[in-house]
């Protein structure tokens, strides 16, 4: 594990072309990081999440990526993420090849990833026509005990996987508490690990069975406090509902999205500055 | 109670809630059926197990989550599981009763879009996608829908299936060995559908009060079948609609309240 | 989930012939429940258990089972299991059929059964002659997406589950605390899960993240404190390690076996008893 | 230090610790690999990473766990995973370093057998059969054995596979395309045996100081090869030798303390 401040983590590990899964599900969604691979202007990605979120409703419209592996697009709770509807509905800043799933099929894809399989097994698909879009992968299997149908899914196996978490000791190790999603399944499928946390402690006040991520799985770490803002980071600071909310009508019109994204991440050096902006830090 | 003194959204969340018994294990997604599965366990079914895909598991959230995994979850759930464990060992494993589904476009045998308006590869419209939906609507031992009846969503022919309610209807569900029964209810903001037990069809059983059969029939893209005399749903008792808005209000002060981060830069 | 005193709930729930899987990895394992149902002289059982340990020694020892599934059968740090070996090399009391994997697999086989599956998935099977042996039933595959050789185990759903835990909460929800083993897979993959705790609680001591699991999942749960000795419960009390030392000595005859086991299981009432003869409680 | 000053059981054990790097992360079964994986931790190599298949993820024990699940390592652990996940996120993924393995035999090609003594139906003995060792033994990038070496342990024909080395030599593991290079070292109480990098048989590269070639052959059951002059093996240190028997010396006072349970039995 190498300790860096984030632009160099982004700057040494993301590369052009990558597959990359920045994870968390509601909580802990690693904004920072995303915004940070915006600054440094990636192209050609081939962004993984669960559900895209915000974070990557900004990539996207910031022609970041090419690709899209996701199994639920929405801001949540508010409705539609315009930026990833203006790229698959109109291709704009540039068309984006979806790969869909479900969340227990995505579910299953990293879990595979993480046991170093080159698939997962569910039982029989269920009978939904995600099986015959383009980029569907999903195989069916007759399983020689029982004579059930079930299918197999190709483990995902991002180049980098990104994570916000609240806390690393002094030895590397790093502490992800609350909801975890499947963070530790698309943490241990990738072949980078990058950590952003909020902060650095001596010791990780952590209970025995906490889900820790020992340090030697981990490739960089970036101490970012805010880094998952407006997602949120349990006993740290709670989601921003009113962002959610707000993002809807700013990234409605390109107009007035490339305006925010201009003013609050180009503009700004990095995250603390982008939380300045909005008021949300003094 | 007047129909004055209550909007259809909440005849709506009101009639949903009512549909779940105490001590059931529910699939809750974010919304309506969020609302409506807290609304029951504030009321009649103080036992009533909620699960969020986040991973929650016996959530007794204070106020209403806009996302599916705020901290409110995490907060009151009896265990938080990582999210593959509630698909493989909740739902999959067969551990859910009632599965809460909303979508885009439902047809006459509850199956579901919400995917795509238009054509896949060239969407008129992009929807968010299946997230869970697929699986709750195989696996869950019943179905839930709470959708706004409109002609544009309540279709003869969805732009595509998303999540299944009973195929091609006339029993194709059965044939086909889904773990789940299917769609129990599809509860409106005109009243209530159920599947005729033969043909599988969604058929109006219940309207809200003052409610009429043509409007909701004007409200569905086919031709609607109904119950002889659709029963008449009971407007919403005095306690229901305090406890609704009680947790609306407590909701939105929730969701507007500033959001302030100490952060010290590390140098 | 019902509460009830351990005999009820071995008497209500384990049946003669059935398939039941006590398991704890060293940790918190069940010997009061083993003992309950020594004392209750089931018979024909299924066996199931990772590591048979001591408690399934006994149990074989008295006649209670007719079928082992197994991954590794020795008394840990110690050596063999007397009992276990009785039975397979000379069948006393009885014979014993052997349904033997390894770790890997029992652990795929009780996560297989815990999310509904038939089987479960691994990569190529080993080369081990434990493939060929009577009972072997792990079956290869061809992986549609990469071409490698995978290997599918059969999923394991035992009638009952029985596990010892730390704590009940008023609603009937169960800690399991420090090291947990296979027990959530078990637990999940079980008809009917029977719990066997420490002691009751208003509100359990645990993180936000602890391994609890619902009450609604659990059949029955019974208040053993000392249940799970000479095992140990991390935060009650530690392993008895002299006693796993000791009773290899004690198992390593028939007669003497015997005589321990009338003195201290038969020969009591329950299990507080129990650890008074050995003068380990009060 | 000379060799009435320490048993040949120590030398085993200092020698096996030895083969470990400083950061590797190591897969430690109970007993002698457990002694020497922290050996190693207390001597030379503080950052070696140790794993227990009890789901105990970077343990620094005090005393040694007399089993693989103490309380012990749990207390001490960097995280404790739920026991699959040692399998499937570390082992089968491929993330540890070095396996260590014992048995109760061994044949020329590092094979190991754990199950039975005799016919798998009707075997003589019954050993405690594989637990986590052929996939240890398949996965881990590199395996080391330790074993007490007799005619009886190293045998021409193994009465059953349980977990692989080299299988039948000269690059049949390799054709397999196992993950894990095999067997880097065996470890005996009279030196160390390596594989030929042509054949995979293993050869005795390494001896014990007074131990001679003719002794270490008589307590082979086949025609060991030798490497033209085996090294003679440092002996044990005397800080090596103090933190082991320190360990041991730990361990027994934690093994024989008597345990007291506090039991109020419920009316």
């Amino acid at each position: 594990m190498r300790l860096l401040p984030l632009r160099d983590a982004i700057g040494t590990y993301v590369k052009d072309g990558a597959s990359v899964a920045l994870e968390g599900f509601t909580h802990l969604i690693p904004f920072a990081a995303g915004q940070e691979i915006i600054r440094q202007q990636r192209r050609g990605l081939h962004l993984i999440r669960m559900t895209p979120d915000l974070v990557y409703d900004q990539m996207i419209g910031m022609g970041c990526a090419t690709r899209l592996t996701f199994s639920w697009g929405g801001n949540p709770g508010v409705g539609s993420l315009h930026r990833l509807r203006d790229a698959v509905e109109r291709g704009w800043p540039q068309p984006l090849t979806l790969a869909e799933f479900t969340h227990a099929e995505m579910a299953v894809a990293y879990e595979a990833g993480a046991s170093g399989l080159p698939c997962g097994i569910m039982r029989r698909p269920v009978a939904s026509d995600l099986a015959k879009v383009p980029g569907a992968t999903v195989q069916e299997l007759r399983c020689p005990f029982s004579g059930d149908t079930l299918a197999l899914v190709p483990a995902l196996k991002p180049d980098v996987t990104i994570l916000h978490a609240q806390q690393i000791d002094a030895r590397g190790n790093v502490l992800i508490r609350g909801i975890v999603g499947a963070a530790k399944e698309a943490a241990m499928a990738a072949t980078q690990l990058l950590i952003t946390v909020e902060e650095q402690v001596d010791t990780l006040r952590a209970d025995m069975n906490a889900l820790i991520l020992p340090s030697w799985v981990i490739t960089a770490a970036s101490i970012v406090p805010g880094g998952a803002y407006p997602s949120y980071a349990q006993g740290y600071y709670p989601r921003d509902n009113a962002f959610y909310l707000a993002w809807d009508e700013i990234a409605r019109e390109r107009s007035s999205f490339s305006a925010w994204m201009d003013r609050h991440v180009l503009g700004v050096a990095d995250h603390a500055a982008l939380l300045r902006t909005l008021g949300v830090a003094a | 109670m007047s129909a004055a003194d209550y909007t259809r959204d909440e005849m709506m969340t009101v009639t949903a809630a009512r549909q779940l018994r105490n001590g059931a294990v529910c699939f809750v997604g974010i919304g309506l059926p969020s609302a409506a599965c807290n609304l029951a366990r504030l009321t009649h079914a103080p036992d009533l197990v909620l699960v969020y895909e986040s991973g929650t598991v016996g959530v007794q959230p204070v106020v209403l989550p806009l996302s599916i995994g705020d901290s409110e979850l995490a907060e009151t759930a009896t265990c938080i599981v990582p999210l593959p464990e509630i698909f493989t060992h909740y739902l999959q494993r067969g551990r859910i009763d009632v599965g809460f589904l909303g979508a885009a476009q439902i047809d006459r045998f509850g199956n579901l879009n919400s995917t795509v308006i238009g054509d896949y590869a060239h969407p008129q419209v992009r929807l968010p996608g299946a997230g869970g939906a697929p699986e709750i609507a195989a696996y869950a031992r019943e179905v839930l829908v709470v959708m706004k009846q409109t002609a544009r969503s309540f279709v003869g022919q969805l732009d595509f299936r998303t999540s299944c309610g009973y195929l091609e209807g006339a029993g194709a569900r059965q044939a086909r060995r889904l773990p789940g029964a299917g769609p129990k209810a599809v509860i409106t903001d005109y009243g209530v559908l159920r599947p005729d037990p033969t043909t599988d069809e969604l058929e109006l059983t219940a309207l809200y009060p003052g409610v009429t059969i043509d409007s909701a029939r004007a409200a569905t893209g086919w031709p609607l079948r109904t119950a002889r005399t659709p029963e008449v749903v009971p407007p919403p008792e005095r306690r229901e609609l305090e406890v609704l808005r009680d947790l609306h209000a407590r909701t939105r002060a929730a969701h507007t309240r500033p959001i302030k981060i100490e952060i010290e830069v590390p140098t």
